[in-house]
């Protein structure tokens, strides 16, 4: 049995006007294993942790009660006068009779009988609470960031900065991501290519930084500050140590029909390529699908004519084991597909493209090598219609329910990029809302309608008919006029929802990252935590997490940076001590907990057992703290009852039921 | 203690840490009134409750059992509610095949912005107790005396 | 010897009931065991076992010793009353009768199982003679004779009229207070019956069951054998078997928080269950091998060592019945004097 | 069964299995008992009939720990037990030789005696070979009869089907038994009105003497220690001293094994009081079916049990009320 001080706190009259305190401790001071029972008009100021304090000392306290405001107002200032006082923190409870109580009960005997109950079950839980120490691990002062888009190198150069060592880990051959296959940005209008690049080479150039490129996560096991990562690097078939960059064997190549996949596909690129000028590292890979000599054997062109001799067909995958203390996902994202939007003639028409492929058409580097033309005839188009909302905000199943976001402004952007270099070209938008809130975004917009003149058109399309003349119907409705608009078009932009990079969900599992319906990763809190996800050591940076713009992008890629560098500056982490814990004892190690478990924090062990005397080797459950987050879903899909919570278990919760309903 | 002889229900609810007994402490600083006969349990999740807890209750005279959460996607450990969801449906829909009243068990989401909802949802419950009247299907009679 | 018809019962059981606490056997859904008589209680005397043994009626499956109460800072003990008043158990069969004697000899010792005592001291068993025994009936083995039951009082039901002879005092008296209710007959009738059931007894498959080596002295030798570590093996660790047996008479003592205070209740507790005497230590019998043997060596060997070499099992054969792993103590009488044979 | 008998000889002949387990014939001709066997000569005593009913999974917890393979004769609706037990890491796998064996129903003595049948001496027709469709049954008080399905466990009438879903070989040709409606008790009780659900379950209940033989016998109530034998919950009980405990004890373990209990029947088939068990069983089972979709315990080794697993878009625990 415990001995315990119960502490009344008046809180002015916020408590003492509607319950009368010195009942209160007048009742509780007969309960079993109360000692010491005081009522104060402050309990949380100074003077009021003092009593504790004295009362600890007097009367050997070894567990406390404060009925005061909630727990979640002053339980970490109870918990600290306990420990200054001497006994563990977390034998306090609070008895919450402000909130719970005062505040909300007019009648002074229906408060104070309240009053006295919860108190009541304090004291009981208290009885039965055990002195908790939050645990140690370490952590190991390295990062990985997945994805090498513009979010991941943000973060990366960030953590880097700031003196960690940071491995970035990037599935296709070059770092830059999507970012890296825009035009321009709004609301700037500024080259994205001559934002992006430096920042691809500053992070390849940093000491602190390394990249696998052409890589991919395959293995992720541990726990924050110590997590355990295989990266599997793809066999490239060059050496890149010898690789000048010099681009001859891609000029040779006899493979030259393959889509361009950072082109979108409107262009080819050969079987041995770098996927575009700039990229990092500048060395080519090898496309075994289309290379004529993984194919037939025969050809072998590109290893004749590399003057440094690195091409190696005999190239292996590589796996490689690293530890780091955080990582952070920055998978990005990918426009949905549009198959289920028929009506849009998208896989009809070339003359229909996505807004994403407008890009690549407007980049001097891209297949039109910036000029504006029909990807069917190569012709000037004189009419183009953007479509807003394509598979955004949608109600059904084709596409997302979500916003993107990002597409009312990139169409301004482009409206306004057309009419300022090709004035003869009309331009439409169907819209249902054009959203811009952000820094210059409304102004941006503006700009499109009343300087560029760009027809906004409120209503949606419902048909995009090709026309045997080449053209292209566009059967739409103008809302504002109520009526229908039936336009020629020479092209039809479509403004596809973007969603996440479709391996985010393989990633998230080997994480044991959280990931909603539409498969970005939750956030911890969607307020207060919104770069962190729910399990412990686990960042979110970019789209990953949320539709958003590039300097959104940026920001949040900044805050994970700072988030991470927050852990890493830790030599060691201390661990929530309220966590599970199995009794080997009663445990079946039937796997239920693991099953429930968010945080992958219960693994099994062939443990030897001493069960009074049968000594027997048991699968039995173990918790690791460092992981365990403390929610108790395993404690209830514990059939036997092994798992408990420390600092809310059965006893304790059924204590307290007990003295409620008593 | 009660003035009358009003039948007065002990109402045992337990709430998630995070959301609905933060709701509570808003309800609480909004001073939305709600009877005294429901009294709070904290747990850190509804996923900690278990089945036993209710029962418990229950058994040592409780007239009335309720359960909060966070609303379903937004669990501070992410998917907690939705096992406490399955759990408690499953549970309630045992304990009126045995004959137990419907209604003296309910889980309501509530959230920690949702005082307001704290409130009325105490109210209502309150309310249909009241009008259920004692429990006399699933107690311990030792424990009445 | 009296008698009366079967469809005047009701009015017997009634009038018992005035003066007296009834129990007999009623049907509960679908199954019969032991109850209090009440007028709307399906009566069935046809069944011949009740699933349980009617020894809680003596020796309850759990009851309250008495109860602590907080009253004022003060802490109040209420011992539990002791039963004072008469009460009548009809129906019991001989078997079940015998049972009786076996507890008797455990809580009438010294030290008096003061609640046992009382119950004793005011209980009337009213016997019913076994009409139609079955194949898993053994306790002619254990010298019961199912056809003259040793009761208060005796009886018989033949041919839709039930016989009835007082054979104590305690009967006497009871046969005085509801004799309006009965008609003098002679035994004839009676002693055809018997006859006639003890020529079916001499029939059932298990009569001729042999007890030889068992008994108080073979403890070491028995204890011992090998056989347990065969016989165990299907043992599910219920507690069936205990729960029906007329003769198990072990107990645990808990304590229930009522939240105003604390009852403390005995109940029926099984020498098959792992928490059995559980010490703070642990268990002193922690393999069911161990538990297994225990039931039967207490049965057929410490019983009989400490008391006059009565065996503690009674032939119900309710066991024999219910065992959901067809376990049951004959056939472990049989494995041991298989094995002796060879 | 000669089959059988002849393989399990050769299996534990040439050395693959260590043990045999399955039946030793029973003193009475109704009560064979679960038996391991070691040796060839030890299996003239194996029996396998209409009253082999026993769930023999659950011994194969204990069995998976022996040196050596044992060979276990399981029924159609036992594998589904035992992929349970392989999911819940309670069987190895590795330790079993599985034979499936055939079955067309097994018997409950109790049903047969129910009949007003008593004294039984000898019983013909639940022989596996027979295909007789009646019980021939001697005893002292005459000769009887017994049409086979009227014998049958109440499990039988609503057969999973005669699939084994785990096996190394299968011996014997199994029926599938079922003439009647798996959830239509439980659909009885649901329309009833709260007091008549509430009367039926206090009859019913008020017969627990709490043996634990449900328990015990539960393939998924395969804790090493049971929550109410932990003194971990002060739940710890032996008695049902108030009829709350009653509810209390089977609730719970409904609730335990929900999601988990493949409907074996044994928890009903071992109650001595004739309390239909099931009942609590089949009403999880029928709700996870109707909420949460169509879900078999045991079908498949391997698969997510309904209670450890959710879908965002389940109902609402308030959709009780509605139904």
């Amino acid at each position: 049995m415990q001995r315990i001080g119960v502490f009344v706190c008046h809180c002015g009259s916020n408590i003492a006007a509607t319950v009368d305190v010195k009942k209160v401790v007048e009742v509780i001071a007969s309960e079993p294993g109360v000692v010491h029972a005081e009522d104060y008009q402050y309990m949380c100021s100074e003077a009021g942790q003092e009593k504790i304090a004295i009362a600890v000392r007097e009367k050997k306290l070894t567990g406390i009660v404060v009925c005061s405001c909630s727990p979640r107002m002053h339980e970490a200032t109870f918990r600290k006068a306990a420990e200054r006082a001497g006994i563990n923190p977390y034998m306090v409870e609070i008895a919450n009779i402000r909130e719970h109580c005062s505040w909300i009960h007019k009648d002074i005997n229906e408060a104070t009988e309240k009053a006295v109950i919860l108190a009541r079950a304090a004291v009981a839980k208290v009885n039965l609470n055990t002195p908790l120490t939050p645990g140690e691990s370490r952590v190991t002062k390295r990062a990985l960031v997945i994805g090498g888009g513009i979010a991941g190198i943000q973060t990366a150069l960030d953590i880097a900065d700031a003196g960690y060592k940071v491995d970035i880990v990037e599935k296709t051959p070059s770092i830059g991501g999507r970012m890296s296959q825009l035009d321009k940005t709004f609301p700037t209008l500024d080259c994205s290519a001559c934002i992006l690049t430096p920042k691809m080479v500053e992070a390849a150039a940093h000491e602190n930084i390394t990249i696998y490129t052409y890589s991919e996560v395959e293995k992720v096991s541990g726990f924050v500050g110590d997590f355990t990562v295989d990266i599997r690097k793809k066999a490239r078939f060059i050496d890149a140590d010898k690789c000048t960059g010099c681009g001859a064997c891609q000029e040779k190549c006899p493979s030259k029909k393959t889509p361009s996949e950072f082109n979108r596909g409107l262009g080819t690129r050969t079987a041995i390529y770098t996927p575009f000028a700039q990229a990092i590292p500048n060395v080519p890979v090898i496309d075994t699908e289309a290379c004529i000599k993984f194919k037939t054997g025969k050809c072998g062109l590109c290893q004749k004519i590399c003057a440094a001799g690195a091409v190696d067909y005999t190239q292996k995958d590589e796996i490689i084991t690293e530890k780091y203390g955080a990582i952070v996902v920055a998978t990005g994202f990918d426009t949905i597909n549009l198959d289920k939007y028929d009506e849009y003639a998208y896989n009809q028409s070339p003359d229909v493209i996505t807004s994403l492929e407008l890009e690549r058409v407007m980049n001097a580097a891209g297949p039109t090598h910036g000029h504006l033309e029909r990807l069917s005839d190569g012709k000037a188009p004189k009419e183009i219609v953007f479509i807003q909302c394509v598979g955004s905000r949608c109600s059904d199943d084709r596409g997302k329910p979500y916003c993107s976001k990002i597409c009312c402004m990139y169409t301004a952007k482009h409206a306004m990029l057309i009419r300022d270099k090709y004035p003869d070209v009309n331009v439409t938008v169907f819209y249902i809302d054009v959203r811009t809130p952000g820094k210059n975004f409304d102004e941006f917009y503006r700009r499109a309608v009343e300087q560029y003149g760009v027809n906004y058109v409120k209503g949606q399309v419902g048909k995009v008919i090709p026309q045997p003349n080449g053209k292209l119907l566009v059967q739409g409705s103008d809302l504002l006029d109520n009526k229908q608009i039936l336009k020629e078009a020479d092209m039809v932009v479509l403004a596809t929802a973007i969603e996440p990079n479709k391996d985010v969900r393989k990633i998230a599992t080997m994480l044991t990252a959280s990931i909603d319906t539409n498969n970005f990763l939750t956030e911890a809190h969607a307020k207060l935590r919104p770069v962190e996800s729910p399990t412990a050591g686990i960042f979110l940076s970019g789209v990953v997490q949320g539709p958003k713009d590039i300097p959104e992008t940026v920001s949040q890629a900044g805050a994970a940076a700072v988030k991470v560098v927050g852990l890493l500056a830790k030599d060691k982490l201390t661990t929530n001590p309220c966590t599970a814990k199995a009794d080997e004892l009663l445990c079946n190690g039937c796997s239920s907990c693991a099953n429930v478990c968010p945080y992958g924090a219960i693994s099994y062990e062939d443990t030897l057992v001493n069960d009074h005397g049968i000594r027997e080797t048991r699968r039995i459950a173990i918790v690791n703290s460092a992981l365990c987050q403390g929610c108790g879903a395993c404690t209830v899909a514990c059939p036997s009852g092994a798992m408990d919570l420390q600092g809310f278990s059965n006893r304790q919760i059924l204590s307290e039921v007990d003295a409620i309903c008593r | 203690m009660s003035v009358n002889n009003e039948f007065r229900p002990k109402i045992v609810a337990f709430c998630c840490n995070w959301c609905s007994y933060a709701g509570a402490d808003l309800a609480g600083s909004s001073r939305l009134a709600y009877p005294a006969d429901v009294k709070i349990i904290r747990v850190p999740c509804s996923c900690r409750v278990n089945p036993m807890f209710i029962l418990r209750a229950f058994e040592k005279g409780a007239d009335g059992v309720i359960i909060c959460g966070c609303h379903p996607g937004d669990c501070h450990y992410s998917t907690g509610n939705y096992y406490a969801r399955r759990r408690m449906t499953l549970l309630f829909s045992m304990l009126d095949y045995i004959g137990v009243e419907k209604g003296r068990t309910r889980v309501e989401w509530v959230s920690a912005a949702e005082g307001v909802k704290f409130s009325d949802t105490m109210n209502d419950f309150v309310a249909k107790i009241k009008g259920l009247g004692e429990n006399v299907r699933l107690g311990d009679l030792r424990c009445k005396n | 010897m009296y008698k009366i018809a079967k469809e005047n019962l009701a009015s017997l059981f009634a009038l018992i009931h005035e003066t007296n606490e009834l129990y007999l056997p009623v049907q509960v859904a679908g199954q019969t065991n032991f109850a209090a008589w009440s007028e709307d209680a399906c009566v069935d005397l046809d069944t011949l076992k009740t699933v349980k043994s009617p020894k809680d009626v003596f020796f309850p499956q759990s009851e309250t010793l008495y109860t602590c109460n907080k009253e004022d800072n003060k802490l109040r003990i209420t011992p539990e009353a002791l039963v004072d008043a008469p009460f009548v158990v009809f129906g019991m069969k001989a078997c079940d009768i015998k049972g009786i004697e076996v507890l008797d000899r455990v809580f009438l010792s010294d030290p008096v199982d003061s609640f046992y005592a009382a119950r004793r001291e005011h209980g009337i068993i009213v016997a019913l003679a076994c009409h139609e025994p079955e194949e898993s009936c053994f306790c002619k083995v254990f010298g019961v004779d199912c056809t003259e039951p040793a009761a208060d009082v005796a009886t018989w039901m033949i041919e839709g009229e039930l016989y009835w002879k007082a054979l104590t005092e305690k009967g006497e008296k009871l046969t005085e207070a509801v004799k309006s209710l009965l008609t003098e007959t002679c035994e004839a009738k009676v002693e055809a019956e018997k006859s006639a059931v003890k020529e079916i007894v001499e029939k059932l498959p298990y009569s001729n069951l042999s007890l030889e080596g068992w008994n108080g002295d073979v403890l070491t030798e028995k204890f011992n054998d090998e056989l347990w570590n065969e016989l165990y093996k299907p043992c599910l660790a219920c507690g069936t078997c205990t729960f029906v047996c007329p003769t198990c008479q072990c107990y645990d003592i808990k304590d229930y928080n009522t939240g105003n205070g604390v009852q403390r209740y005995r109940c029926w507790d099984s020498c098959m269950y792992s928490d059995f005497t559980m010490m703070a230590h642990g268990n002193n019998r922690n393999s069911q091998m161990q538990r297994f043997r225990q039931r039967f060596m207490h049965k057929l060997v410490y019983f009989p060592a400490n008391n006059d070499g009565m065996y503690s099992c009674v032939g119900c054969g309710r066991c024999v019945d219910k065992c959901p792993a067809s376990l049951n103590i004959v056939k472990v009488i049989k494995a041991f004097s298989e094995k002796g044979d060879k | 069964m000669q089959e059988l008998i002849t393989r399990a000889k050769e299996l534990l002949a040439d050395g693959t299995v260590a043990r045999v387990l399955g039946w030793k014939i029973g003193d009475m001709p109704y009560n064979p008992e679960p038996a391991y066997f070691e040796t060839v000569e030890s299996l003239d005593k194996f029996v396998y009939n209409g009253f082999c009913g026993a769930n023999l999974s659950k011994y194969m917890i204990e069995a998976s720990k022996l040196e050596g393979k044992t060979l276990v004769c399981l029924k159609p609706c036992d594998t589904y037990s035992f992929n349970q037990l392989l999911t819940e890491h309670r069987v190895d796998r590795d330790k079993a030789y599985i034979i499936g064996v055939g079955c067309k129903g097994k018997l409950d003595i109790e049903k047969i005696k129910k009949t007003g049948i008593k004294g039984i001496t000898a019983i013909s027709g639940a022989e596996m070979t027979d295909a007789c469709d009646t019980l021939e049954i001697d005893t002292i008080y005459g000769k009887k009869s017994c049409s086979y399905a009227d014998g049958m466990l109440e499990r039988c009438h609503v057969c999973k089907g005669k699939e084994h879903k785990i096996y190394d070989e299968i011996i014997g040709e199994s029926r599938d038994t079922a003439d009647g409606e798996r959830f239509a008790e439980v659909a009885r009780i649901e329309a009833m009105s709260p007091e008549e659900k509430f009367e039926f379950f206090k009859s019913e209940l008020s017969k627990c003497i709490r043996c634990n033989a449900c328990r015990n016998v539960c393939p998924a109530c395969s804790c090493r220690k049971c929550v109410f034998d932990s003194t971990k919950f002060d739940s710890a009980q032996k008695a049902n001293v108030d009829s709350f405990e009653e509810k209390m004890f089977h609730i719970i373990r409904a609730f335990h094994v929900a999601g988990r209990c493949t409907d074996c029947g044994e928890c009903s088939r071992v109650c001595p009081q004739g309390i239909p068990l099931h009942l609590f069983n089949r009403k999880f089972i029928k709700d996870i079916n109707e909420i949460y979709g169509e879900y078999v315990a045991g079908a498949e080794a391997g698969s997510r049990a309904p209670l450890v697993n959710f879908d965002t878009e389940d109902a609402e625990p308030s959709i009780v009320n509605e139904r």
